[in-house]
């Protein structure tokens, strides 16, 4: 933590970035984004195991890349998506200074071949309670998981906020305002929701980073995160390919190899 | 408000006697949009066709619907008509009534139903058509040819004398290939190089043909007909212009001791040399690994004999870049080494050496003057064993396929064998005797008939050597399998013939798919066996699969036909069924995020990049843009983009979009 | 009244393989069921999951996906990535809850007219013996309201 | 280092001196063998032919033990024993299912974490090793003979090049010796014929005992008991055969390099060999 602060100080008195992106206190025991643009702000900087949210969903907003380079403190989760959105040519080589913390170690890098080496020393695993609830959804009968997602579903009111808290997420037209055609019905009705989370899902299956930040930001606490967890683990189980590793774009769904297993094909 | 005709087609009795037709035309009438919807019973006949085309006039239609068979069949006749009308032809869609419905299901009201189901999902595709047009993509009207042996200089020789200019690559010193290495060529015994140098040096002079030897292709960027490729022509460390080819130089030099490459290491030659006397060009390079100057910084010996002062010792590779419409390779392949057989003595053995080095044994130009010597001792063979498919059809250790020249070549090898000496014993393993083709069964039947040549079909299990002998130790499998052990002087392997080296690499250069041999991959196995999947480049020869000359020479043809009618108009028309990705006003400029997930799913490479600058030059952003000469249409880039940036010309997101709301 | 349920089958076919081999099983006049309606895309690279899901939005009880077996690929490779995706999206479906039975994923080529008619008459029966999916169609209706 | 060894039932009987010399060069060479506990028969020469589940359970069961003995590798010098464990390993690691059968026949767990090595192997990785404590250097002429079974079939083996193979020569010459260039080091001794068809085995080892004499060869080197009991046992029909005297020994290449150690021979069983070793250097302590 100190060490974090110490660097972010250095950082923006030798003016090498213009802004430090952290954490900080935020209301009611939540840790809230910061960005510190003057050395005294950074004091403000919070480290700890309450901190989740995944910073790299700004690095890609007009805003912040208005702002010149910036330093991002980057948890796992976080650095998996700039690897992602660099491979995805979103954030390029240098343009954000990169403080990974794992646990009590800390290291500065700033480019995706950084990042990879770094990421190859890591294991990445769900959740204990989230491999539960996919084991158990599997589990079901077809009808039960189409009953528990309707039900789910049916508090979902299409607020976004799943997909903005996305770091993936980041296209600035969405295909939900795509409408020529309007393939999914803009409304927040049984059908809207569901082809919403459907889509949700396939654009984010070989891309998703398992932070989990859609399942925290649901305002309604529909877990949409074991969705995109669901199919990710299923790429990674079918192709042994995983989002947020490689500096070089290595997405699943635009290679294939002919001996891909096809028995479910008639 | 579109304005749509439907034109249901009784084809006959095909349709009409399985479909209501006239009903189904009532039905249309009723569909928003149809502004006239008739019946008849021939629509493509021409009578037909007229109607439609009146109707089109007096009803001011923009789209039409012809209801009859498959488009697989007639939408391009369709198409056509309505074009004379007037409108796009791209506004034409067709509705299977015949394929899809009245042939397969009974006469009744649901086929009637499903007809008329099957014509509104169209109409309602139709309103969402564009009218489109041809590409049209400029043709440079060059060829390069990459390989200059038979079946490259044959591809030349078509191209240029079809009136078009070609640039023919080769990497070694001097054109020719394998086929200049040959002795005689079956199955006329008539000798190989008297057939091939007038080849050679009508290539090297005709107008239309750029020779450039000691040259490699180093990059290939671009599409059909508008290709940028560079070539890298290697040092010759020497001056082409004023060289006179006299040959002082490589008389006088004084390192002769270097394996020959030409003569497949059973000779020598010296560090300034021409690979072999009928070369073309005429003109010696210098071998830098072997030049005694290039090592000790001294000799120069070829540079004080020469008489027009051309040796040029600091001369450096140069990289040519040329515009070419159309590529084809000629890459040929190589032989599998004698080291290869473990069961033969991993190539230990002098005296076991493959067939080009029998070809270069047997040559009257070769390093034995066509004398039979075996390489060992220069003693002659009395007792020489051919054995076929060495690691062809060996799916344990060698190449699954078979090499299809060798059963040829080995009748040859032991036949010329018998006629020089002719007391010798000449004795072939083999497997099957593979010799389909003209003349070709009757002349292996000649070695074995005429010349006495003992065909034992088995495999050796082993050669090893004993006083001075090499002992075979094989099968006869038509004696029961019985033992055959054979003391010979000479083995000769007619090893697999494998892709040639370096040619994966040329392949991912090209963009041209291969297979895991090596070989490069052609576009449809047997109707586009002389092209590639990637437009504008073609095939010829070995590159593609083992081949013997007459072959290599007809598929050459094949090819420079089609670069002929390739570059038989400036321009090049295609379907405008291409994806497109969009554009639109600033300060959105288009959907794309620039991700370029797409790029991996396309298989034709056709996914670019496209910088979006601000006037100051500044780079706005990235975007992907689809180069409408390499795309093919198939789509699959459009399901992969998550904003549907991309769109499919011809099938785009709205015209399926409304096809499924009408379901 | 009992009269017999007739599903809603929707096919997505690509253009050289499936079109051509259910062209085939019209030429040869082999008879299958009219269930089927048949959408026209150039390869199965081209559909796009969307695609499916507006069929099933649009009261599809069954629908069949088809396209060039592996290696025959008029684009070489659009049905190895299509193939890919339907491995995806299937498993997608599935955890959603969707009823899988009622979509089939096949390979019928050029050369399989007698294929084609099989397919069809299979997928129609089964689908039939599942009944109209009213599930879908729940959500459907609760959309409209 | 410290590593399992499976000695089998040949290096206790016919072969002794295998199982003497093996010992002795690897104790001086600071190589720990752990016997594998309770060890049993490998299945060697029948039981593959007569039941296949039991030419399974078998190895599976020797593995098993060494597993539990938590043993990583094993060293089994035998040839056949080396080649049944790594047959049975390789069959079970591709048929899973076979696994529980063959777990309740052998009452035991069996994991397949084991790694077989042969004796040509352990020595190779010593090979410096050898070379540092060479006092005597073998100055002789040798034929290294691989037989079948070392090298054979590459895909279950995976060991050397199957039809020349080179880790034997390289070995001799690490410790002075001179390989012979001989074209039968994989060629058929007659195996296991050794007791049933002694006829066989004369014309089959007499032609490599003939061919390694003619090549200058002062001795033939092997690495599987068979062999040896082959080139050795059976010399004096394969001298009838011949019509010929030959007295060139045939020696484990445990016991050259013990002897270029400058190991007591009679600690590598070189007395045990029915053609004697004479050498100048060894004559004395063996007679």
């Amino acid at each position: 933590m100190e060490a974090v602060i110490r660097r972010a100080k250095e950082l923006l008195e030798k003016g090498e970035v213009k802004a430090v992106l952290g954490y900080a206190q935020g209301t009611g025991g939540v840790r809230r984004p910061h960005f510190a643009k003057r050395p005294d702000q950074v004091d403000k900087l919070v480290l700890d195991a309450t901190c989740a949210q995944n910073l790299a969903v700004y690095a890609t907003k007009h805003e912040v890349k208005k702002l010149g380079k910036v330093a991002i403190v980057a948890l796992p989760g976080t650095q998996r998506a700039l690897i992602q959105l660099m491979a995805e040519r979103q954030i390029r080589d240098g343009e954000v200074a990169i403080l990974a913390v794992d646990g009590a170690e800390l290291k500065e890098l700033d480019s995706a071949q950084g990042l990879e080496e770094h990421l190859a020393l890591k294991t990445q695993a769900l959740d204990a309670k989230d491999k539960a609830k996919l084991a158990e959804l599997e589990a079901m009968s077809t009808e039960a998981r189409w009953a528990y997602w309707q039900e789910e579903l049916s508090r979902c009111m299409k607020c976004y906020a799943c997909r903005n808290s996305c770091p993936m997420c980041y296209c600035e037209h969405c295909t939900m305002d795509c409408n020529r055609p309007q393939w999914v019905p803009v409304a927040s009705h049984a059908l809207g929701n569901l082809e919403y989370h459907m889509v949700r899902t396939m654009h984010l299956a070989g891309r998703c980073l398992e932070c989990g930040d859609c399942g925290r930001a649901c305002p309604v606490g529909i877990p949409v995160h074991l969705l995109t967890f669901s199919a990710e683990e299923t790429i990674h189980e079918l192709f042994g390919q995983r989002a947020g590793r490689k500096a070089k774009l290595d997405y699943a769904l635009s290679t294939f190899k002919t001996d891909d297993k096809e028995s479910f094909i008639r | 408000m579109s304005r749509i005709g439907v034109f249901t087609c009784h084809c006959g009795e095909n349709i009409g006697a399985t479909v209501d037709c006239a009903k189904v035309a009532e039905m249309c009438r009723a569909i928003p949009g149809v502004v006239h919807s008739v019946d008849y019973k021939y629509m493509c006949s021409d009578p037909g066709q007229r109607m439609m085309q009146e109707a089109i006039r007096e009803h001011q239609l923009d789209g039409v619907v012809v209801a009859a068979c498959s488009p697989r069949m007639h939408e391009p006749t369709f198409r056509r008509a309505v074009s004379g009308a007037g409108i796009n032809p791209y506004m034409c869609e067709m509705a299977n009534l015949r394929e899809h419905c009245s042939w397969v299901h009974e006469k009744g009201e649901a086929t009637t139903n499903k007809a008329a189901d099957l014509i509104r999902v169209l109409v309602e595709k139709v309103k969402h058509n564009e009218p489109l047009h041809p590409i049209k993509v400029p043709v440079t009207r060059t060829a390069m040819v990459i390989g200059g042996g038979v079946g490259g200089i044959q591809v030349a020789l078509d191209i240029a004398n079809g009136g078009h200019k070609v640039v023919l690559v080769e990497k070694s010193p001097s054109i020719g290939g394998h086929m200049s290495q040959l002795s005689e060529t079956f199955p006329t015994l008539d000798c190989s190089q008297c057939i091939l140098t007038p080849r050679m040096v009508e290539a090297a002079q005709h107008p239309n043909i750029t020779l450039m030897t000691y040259s490699e292709v180093e990059k290939v960027d671009g599409f059909i007909g508008n290709f940028k490729v560079t070539v890298r022509k290697k040092a010759r460390k020497l001056d082409e212009k004023l060289c006179t080819g006299c040959g002082l130089c490589i008389q006088k030099c004084p390192n002769k001791k270097i394996s020959d490459e030409f003569n497949e290491g059973l000779g020598t030659r010296t560090a300034i040399y021409v690979p072999f006397p009928q070369a073309v060009p005429n003109k010696p390079v210098i071998d830098m690994k072997n030049c005694t100057f290039y090592k000790t910084g001294k000799c120069k010996v070829c540079e004080k004999m020469c008489p027009t002062g051309a040796i040029r010792f600091e001369q450096e590779d140069e990289l040519v870049t040329l515009d070419i419409g159309a590529i084809v390779l000629a890459t040929g392949f190589k032989l599998m080494k004698t080291d290869a057989f473990p069961e033969y003595g991993y190539g230990k053995h002098k005296d076991i050496i493959d067939g080009m080095q029998f070809e270069r044994l047997a040559s009257a130009s070769g390093p034995t003057s066509g004398v039979m010597k075996r390489p060992s001792d220069g003693k002659e063979p009395k007792t020489v064993v051919f054995i076929a498919c060495s690691g062809s059809r060996d799916r344990a250790k060698g190449v699954p396929y078979c090499s299809k020249i060798c059963c040829m070549y080995t009748a040859k090898h032991a036949m010329l064998y018998k006629h020089k000496v002719h007391s010798g014993k000449a004795y072939v393993f083999y497997m099957d005797i593979r010799a389909a083709g003209k003349d070709y069964d009757e002349f292996v039947r000649r070695a074995i008939e005429e010349d006495e040549v003992k065909y034992i079909r088995g495999r050796v299990s082993r050669i090893y050597e004993e006083d001075g002998k090499l002992i075979v130790m094989g099968a006869d499998t038509l004696m029961g399998g019985e033992p055959v052990v054979i003391k010979a002087d000479m083995v000769v392997l007619a090893t697999a013939v494998q892709s040639n080296d370096r040619s994966e690499e040329l392949a991912q250069t090209l963009h041209v798919s291969y297979d895991s041999y090596g070989f490069f991959a052609e576009a449809h196995p047997k109707l586009r066996p002389v092209e590639t999947n990637t437009a504008g480049i073609f095939l010829a020869g070995a590159c593609q699969a083992p081949r013997d000359i007459p072959e290599t020479v007809a598929q050459a043809s094949g090819a420079a036909a089609k670069v002929v009618g390739l570059f038989s108009n400036e321009e090049l028309t295609r379907e405008p069924i291409v994806a497109v990705v969009n554009r639109q006003a600033a300060p959105v400029y288009s959907t794309c995020t620039g991700c370029f997930l797409c790029q991996g799913a396309c298989p034709y490479q056709a996914i670019e990049q496209e910088e979006i600058k601000a006037r100051d030059g500044q780079i706005l952003m990235t975007l992907a843009r689809i180069n409408p000469g390499l795309c093919q249409g198939c789509g699959t880039c459009v399901a992969t983009c998550r904003t549907k940036a991309i769109d499919l010309q011809g099938f785009s997101n709205e015209q399926l979009y409304a096809e499924l709301m009408t379901l | 009244m009992a009269e017999q349920f007739e599903p809603k089958i929707t096919a997505f076919v690509c253009n050289w393989c499936t079109y051509a081999g259910a062209d085939l099983t019209g030429t040869s006049r082999i008879k299958y069921q009219s269930n089927v309606r048949v959408l026209r895309v150039p390869c199965t690279g081209r559909i796009d999951y969307m695609m499916v899901l507006k069929a099933l939005h649009k009261g599809a009880d069954g629908i069949i996906v088809s396209g060039c077996h592996p290696n025959d690929c008029h684009y070489t490779s659009g049905n190895y990535h299509a193939r890919r995706r339907w491995m995806v999206f299937k498993k997608m479906m599935e955890v959603m809850g969707v009823d899988m039975r009622r979509i089939t994923f096949s390979w019928v080529s050029a050369a399989e007219g007698a294929r084609w008619a099989q397919l069809v008459n299979e997928v129609t029966d089964q689908v039939r013996a599942l009944g109209p999916y009213t599930a879908f169609r729940q959500v459907v209706g609760a959309g409209v309201e | 280092m410290r590593i399992g060894y499976y000695p089998g039932c040949s290096l206790l009987g016919s072969s002794r001196e295998f199982d003497e010399s093996a010992r002795t060069v690897l104790e001086a060479l600071d190589v720990e063998l752990v016997e594998v506990p309770d060890w049993n028969c490998c299945g060697a020469s029948s039981a593959h032919i007569l039941n296949h589940e039991l030419s399974l359970a078998l190895p599976a069961r020797i593995l098993a033990l060494a597993e539990q003995a938590g043993l990583t590798e094993v060293l089994a010098p035998c040839a056949a024993c080396s080649n049944r464990l790594l047959s049975a390993q390789q069959h079970l690691e591709q048929h899973r299912e076979l696994w529980a059968g063959v777990q309740e026949a052998i009452g035991l767990p069996y994991k397949g974490t084991v790694k077989v090595v042969n004796i040509l192997e352990v020595l190779d990785r010593l090979k410096e090793h050898i070379a540092v404590k060479t006092t005597a250097p073998f100055t002789k002429k040798v034929a290294s003979y691989y037989g079948c079974l070392l090298v054979r079939p590459p895909r279950i083996v995976n060991f050397d090049r199957p039809e020349d193979p080179q880790s034997m020569d390289r070995l001799l010459q690490a410790v002075g010796a001179i390989p012979v260039e001989w074209p039968f080091k994989t060629e058929c001794c007659g195996a296991a014929f050794s007791v049933t068809r002694t006829d066989l085995v004369a014309r089959l080892s007499g032609k490599l005992v003939q061919d390694a004499v003619k090549r200058g060869a002062d001795a033939i080197v092997v690495a599987c008991p068979m062999c040896h009991s082959n080139l050795d046992l059976r010399r004096a029909e394969i001298n009838e055969h011949l019509q010929e005297e030959y007295t060139i020994p045939a020696m484990f290449i445990t016991q050259v390099v013990g002897l270029a150690l400058g190991l007591d021979p009679k600690a590598l069983g070189l007395h045990r060999h029915m053609v004697p070793v004479e050498f100048a250097e060894t004559a004395g302590a063996l007679s």
